[in-house]
């Protein structure tokens, strides 16, 4: 049986993902593991791209890579980098892996026996997209841009500094 | 698709209030400043006027049952209106002494009402998430708002973690109910749901997780662990608001999400639910026992109050013998959650208001800070004790009134013994109260300087002290209103109504 | 040929991943991203179910628009998280979220 | 009248709540307008209180003075839902007596309290309040409202013993009053939980969707329910009662409260748990109670007994007086469980008079504490000879409490000893026993304090004072009046018995 390209393709990006993640949760230093969460957010922009939702790759790599790393970098930069350097876990890190691979046996074990009808993949293009998010959805986006207005006057009212108190 | 977009005007109101008292701040300058909260008073009141007259009676629909306008989205829109109006008046004399930024406060704490207004007229999980989103949102800025206050800070970051946490996992759980039912609306979630005579496990671990992010909204144990941190860090009103306004959203959104959604599956969640409760109600009282902060006394107090109301939602529908679900007294049970929600929120508030004035005295909000009060502050000494004795559940109180009707609920839908582990918990909670007021009455003052209280704190205490006792003694008016409110939520009628086909 | 348990099964995976940083880590920053990785996983669950699963157009492009609005969301609550969190460096020094002390039960 | 008379129970519990509103408005520097004005209502209250006495009509019995105002409907819940939660008023000849007891408790309560300078609005604000839950409890027909009387009279307590209070200094041991206050709150209310759990059992068992007790008492519940649940309101009725082994907050409470509190409280107060153990538990769940009779009964015998043993070893006036209390409720309960005419009738005559006399008790004791402030037996000697006004009031509620013959506690006692040969003749036997240590503490302690020679530390004490005198003296005739004259108690306290016990066809 000839194996699919896409599927190899599939378990390349599910690799890197995983192991973008799992370096995210293991690693000691700071940066590593925001490149290790860039990795991660690129492996799933590919997965992305294999089930043909080409705009939200592409949003995903735009936001992610482009916003969110960046950001947290630049968060870094702002403290004193060793502090950062050598970080512990907590000591009951054994239950947290626990309960995290017991929730993963309960999703799989869900996912398993649940069936779905599911049909070809397909993909969704761009004026449907938006048409139904303006039109049906366009009362939680409205919303949603008053959720982004609170978080920017609360990021700027908190980081801002005055100067004599800082 | 037609859709009269004037059914959101109280929601744009507020919003447009919110804009302008950010905008007012940038004009004033100084001690003019001292402006915006009665701004944002009147405002609030205006919209609740226009809110009552616009909305009365009203049942219609936006964008086929995102967001519902019914009897039951109104009494909540009024009650958080009358919340924020309260908040407002609250924070007056904290903001002024304590925090920078007035503009911004008061404007993030508008926001804040407003999606509290939409969590309550949601009828679809996005529209909910996202108004949950901004009352959270709004939360975490008011909670680290005391910027230069490193407990502020701390506070802010556990609850913006924990909250952002809790964020994901109910979103894992609408992406199951989205992917295996097809659908996010409520009506729909229903009909999907007693369509088939037993629900999928995909399905099933999503309604959990559901539950399990709305359990950290709501701090239910096990969930609970950032409440006590969130709540001591927080700037006082802040924490008020904390304590009343987001736990009476989330419930708002609960109550709605059972009722509708959630009720062909009630075999499925109960237990869970009843679970939740015994534990949260256990675990809040018996922690409180320990607490040497009033703040943190008064979080584990919530989280047992939490309990309570839990309760009421477990109670909601009892499956009968024949495997039939029972939506007879289903009205009992949210009737009562929506009278203990009054019932403590207004009490609450009242605690809290005093805390807020013993802080600005003293600079201290331990219980110890409380000795001697009763000398020093007389009518504000009297305010707590009968907030605390409202709280415990004692008579002339609401807080006698609403347990009664609440845990009166519970034991009606054949769970009994619930409402007794609620009774003996609430025995329990008498005791660290009486330690609250022991301190305030027996003990003496290390310092009996009389605390002086603005005339608008007395005015807003003495509001608050009346309502406590005309609820616990005539609470029939208010009993009227929930009544309407739990009506529109469960009759055939409402713009989605309780799906048909129960199982 | 991919078909939806793959993603689901990935999606799962990912999410335990977070869920075990959130829960282990103990620097606020790691819990953050520990956060997005589990934002993700909802992600790639939503995607996998809006291309896969027998729906109409409307439900379909419906999955896509979640997978919008969460991206969004997620974006805010970091940045604002991360505000939170450099203000609490400034006052305390460190992110450590159990090194953050100052108040016990 | 009739117009009056509908509402003449409404205003027992109006009075005083309107009374504790006053008084909250004067200004507390006017220390003696809030007593002119809290008197004033007391005495109201005392004066509808002996109308209501004189105006029930025993030959009718049942329930008179009858009003109910609407409140809280639950829909759903059974035929009368509409009016789930109603404000039923009502008395019957149990409830009668009770009332004029505690309107006389009342009244002599606040004459002295006169002394109370320091912060007396408080304290008479959450003393009237106390007294409007009291009233409420006798006259409401409603079980939510006979709760939320209950509850309401057990609520300020905490802060009348707590505040007004005094600690105990023991050589060994000392008692604070904050103690004292706190395991009083924890006990009752513990009791009320029980109460609580039971009154929602009833109503969901009942299926008739109201809380009227006179709609409930028509509803037959089935032998298992009356079973489980009837130990419920036994025992949380019981706590209040001093039903052994939860008594031990009632000395402790009683010892640590100021004087008024205390007549109040032993007065009155306890009498609500057997009250509500009649009112309640035999009313609505016969069966049970015939069942858990002999267990009442038994307790009830403990009670006398380890009561009577435990004043026996006291050396603080107040915890004999405290003790005895738990003794002759004990006489209480033991005629409650007989379950007989003669038996209940006695019981109740019994709360009635142990409810004058220990109030009397306590009066007394707290003119000699405020005059010589000590309690302890083994240092006062020999008061009368300064004090003899005090020693005679002493000895009247001395000889009441161990039933001398034309004193309330005799007649009481006696019907409760008819009463139990009738059923337990052998529990009758220790009765009496117990009534015999009585006499012994009691002669023992009047021999000692009052009647030996005069210690030399009191030389310089005086009597009581006017005020003093006029409430005790209150006290004191009712004691003889109940004692020469105990029919026209007992026809009244009778009609009512009759009927709970109609419940019984085979007893009766």
């Amino acid at each position: 049986m000839m194996v699919e390209p896409s599927l190899v393709l599939f378990y390349l990006a599910s690799a890197i993902t995983l192991g973008g993640a799992l370096g995210v949760v293991m690693t000691r230093n700071i940066v590593y593991a925001s490149f290790a969460l860039l990795a991660a957010m690129m492996g799933v922009a590919g997965v992305f791209l294999l089930v043909f939702a080409e705009f939200l790759a592409l949003v995903q790599i735009l936001i992610y890579g482009g916003a969110v790393v960046i950001v947290l970098l630049f968060a870094l930069m702002l403290t004193r980098l060793e502090d950062f350097q050598n970080l512990t876990d907590h000591r009951q890190w054994p239950i947290a892996a626990v309960i995290s691979i017991g929730l993963f046996a309960l999703l799989v074990t869900a996912i398993v026996t649940t069936s779905v009808r599911t049909t070809e993949p397909q993909s969704i293009d761009f004026e449907t997209l938006g048409e139904t998010l303006f039109t049906q959805w366009a009362i939680p986006f409205e919303v949603a841009s008053l959720v982004l207005l609170v978080a920017l006057i609360g990021s700027i009212v908190l980081v801002r500094t005055d100067g004599d108190r800082d | 698709m037609n859709n009269n977009f004037l059914l959101l005007m109280p929601e744009f109101l507020v919003t447009g209030l919110a804009f302008l008292v950010l905008t007012a701040d940038f004009f004033l300058r100084g001690d003019r400043k001292n402006f915006l909260p009665y701004l944002a008073v009147l405002g609030l009141i205006g919209a609740l006027t226009f809110t009552l007259i616009d909305q009365w009676d009203r049942v219609d629909h936006l964008y086929e049952g995102l967001i519902l306008i019914d009897g039951y989205a109104l009494f909540f829109k009024a009650f958080f209106l009358v919340l924020g109006v309260i908040v407002v008046l609250s924070s007056v004399e904290y903001v002024k002494r304590n925090l920078d930024n007035p503009g911004e406060y008061y404007g993030i704490l508008i926001f804040t009402i407003v999606g509290m207004m939409l969590m309550a007229a949601s009828g679809e999980l996005l529209t909910a998430y996202i108004s949950l989103e901004l009352l959270s949102f709004g939360l975490y800025v008011l909670v680290s708002f005391d910027r230069y206050g490193a407990k502020s800070n701390e506070a802010g970051t556990k609850y913006i973690l924990l909250g952002a946490f809790s964020s994901a996992l109910m979103l894992y759980g609408i992406s199951q109910v989205y992917g295996l039912l097809g659908t996010t609306r409520f009506d729909g979630i229903a009909e999907a749901l007693s369509a088939t005579p037993d629900i999928s496990p995909g399905v099933l671990v999503g309604l959990v997780l559901i539950i399990a992010g709305l359990g950290f909204k709501v701090a239910s144990v096990p969930f609970h662990m950032w409440a006590p941190d969130a709540y001591e860090g927080a700037p006082i009103p802040v924490t008020a608001y904390l304590a009343v306004g987001s736990k009476a959203a989330a419930f708002a959104l609960v109550l709605r999400f059972f009722v509708e959604a959630l009720m062909p599956a009630v075999g499925d969640w109960q237990m869970i639910i009843v679970i939740m409760a015994a534990l949260t109600m256990t675990v809040g009282n018996l922690v409180a026992l320990a607490q040497s902060n009033l703040k943190r006394l008064l979080a584990y107090s919530s989280i047992g109050h939490v309990g309570y109301l839990l309760m009421g939602v477990a109670a909601l529908a009892a499956v009968g013998d024949d495997g039939r679900v029972q939506l007879q007294l289903s009205h009992l049970a949210s009737n009562g959650l929506m009278l203990h929600l009054v019932a403590y929120g207004v009490t609450n508030m009242a605690v809290f208001l005093g805390i807020a004035v013993v802080y600005n005295a003293t600079g201290k909000d331990d219980i110890a800070n409380l000795a001697g009060l009763s000398r020093r502050a007389p009518f504000l000494s009297a305010v707590m004790a009968v907030s605390f004795f409202s709280l415990a559940g004692l008579p002339i109180f609401a807080g006698f009134v609403s347990k009664f009707y609440l845990f009166n609920a519970v034991a009606l839908q054949g769970l009994l013994w619930l409402a007794g582990l609620a009774i003996f918990t609430s025995l329990i909670s008498l005791y660290y109260y009486l330690n609250v007021v022991r301190q305030i009455y027996i003990e003496d003052a290390p310092d009996p300087t009389p605390i002086s209280m603005p005339k608008l704190t007395v005015g807003v205490m003495g509001v608050l002290f009346l309502a406590i006792i005309f609820l616990g003694v005539y609470p029939v008016p208010l009993m009227e209103a929930i009544q309407h409110a739990s009506d529109a939520l469960m009759s055939s009628e409402s713009p989605i109504g309780l799906s048909q086909g129960l199982r | 040929m991919i078909e939806l348990a793959h993603l689901q099964i990935l999606s799962a995976g990912l999410f335990a991943i977070g869920t075990y940083g959130v829960l282990a880590r103990r620097s606020a920053v790691l819990i953050l991203m520990s956060i997005e990785l589990m934002l993700n996983a909802v992600n790639i669950n939503l995607v996998g179910y809006a291309a896969f699963v027998d729906f109409d157009e409307a439900t379909r492009s419906f999955g896509q628009v979640l997978v919008i609005f969460v991206i969004t969301i997620a974006a805010a609550e970091l940045a604002l998280a991360i505000a939170i969190i450099l203000r609490l460096y400034r006052n305390r020094s460190t992110v450590n979220v159990d090194e953050i002390d100052l108040m016990k039960w | 009248m009739d117009n009056f008379d509908s509402y003449a129970l409404f205003l027992l519990v109006v009075i005083p709540m309107a009374g504790a509103v006053v008084v909250m408005l004067i200004p507390g520097a006017l220390k003696q307008q809030i007593r002119w004005v809290s008197s004033a209502f007391a005495l109201s209250a005392l004066l509808v209180s002996f109308y209501v006495f004189w105006a029930y009509d025993h030959e009718a019995g049942g329930f008179q003075f009858q009003r109910t105002w609407d409140w809280l409907a639950m829909p759903g819940t059974g035929p009368l839902s509409d009016k789930a939660i109603t404000l039923a008023l009502g008395i019957d000849g149990i409830a009668a007596p009770m009332i004029l007891l505690t309107g006389i408790v009342m009244f002599t309560g606040v004459l002295i309290s006169w002394k109370i300078a320091d912060r007396n609005k408080e304290f008479f604000v959450l003393y009237q309040l106390l007294l409007s839950g009291v009233f409420g409890v006798f006259v409401s027909l409603d079980l939510f409202f006979f709760f939320f009387f209950y509850e309401l009279a057990v609520l300020p307590m905490y802060l009348l013993i707590g505040v007004w209070g005094s600690s105990s200094e023991f050589p060994t041991f000392s008692r604070a009053k904050e103690y004292g206050a706190m395991k009083l709150m924890i006990f009752l209310v513990a009791g009320s939980v029980l109460i609580w759990i039971a009154i929602m059992a009833i109503f969901v068992e009942s299926g008739i969707g109201s809380f009227n007790l006179l709609e409930l008492q028509n509803v037959t519940f089935s032998d298992n329910f009356q079973r489980v649940f009837f130990p419920f309101l036994m025992v949380g009725f019981g706590v209040l009662a001093g039903l052994w082994p939860f008594h031990t907050w009632s000395p402790d409470g009683h010892v640590a409260a100021p004087t008024a509190v205390s007549m109040v409280h032993a007065g009155v107060l306890m009498k609500l748990g057997a009250f509500g153990i009649i009112r309640v538990g035999i009313l609505l769940m016969p069966e049970g109670a015939q069942d858990w009779m002999p267990v009442l009964i038994g307790l009830g015998t403990v009670n006398v007994l380890y009561g009577a043993w435990s004043a026996l070893g006291q050396t603080d006036l107040k915890y004999v007086i405290g003790y005895s209390s738990v003794s002759h409720m004990g006489y209480v309960l033991m005629g409650i469980a007989t379950l007989n005419s003669l038996g209940v009738t006695g019981a109740v005559l019994q709360m009635l008079s142990h409810g004058l006399m220990t109030a009397l008790f306590f009066a007394v004791v707290g003119v000699v504490y405020d005059k010589t402030h000590t309690r302890d037996i083994n240092v006062l000697e020999g008061l009368s000879k300064r004090m003899g006004f005090t020693a005679v009031l002493f000895a009247i509620a001395g000889f009441a409490s161990l039933g001398l013959p034309g004193l309330s506690g005799f007649v009481a006692e006696l019907l409760v000893f008819l009463g139990l040969f009738q059923t337990y003749p052998i529990l009758g036997v220790l009765g009496i026993i117990g009534a015999a240590i009585t006499a012994v503490y009691i002669l023992r302690l009047m021999a000692k304090v009052f009647f030996g020679p005069l210690g030399e530390r009191w030389q310089d004490e005086t009597d009581a004072s006017g005020l003093e005198r006029f409430s005790t003296l209150i006290l004191a005739g009712f004691i003889l009046l109940v004692g020469l004259f105990p029919f026209p108690f007992i026809r009244v306290i009778n009609t009512g018995v009759l009927e709970i016990l109609q419940k019984f066809p085979e007893a009766g």
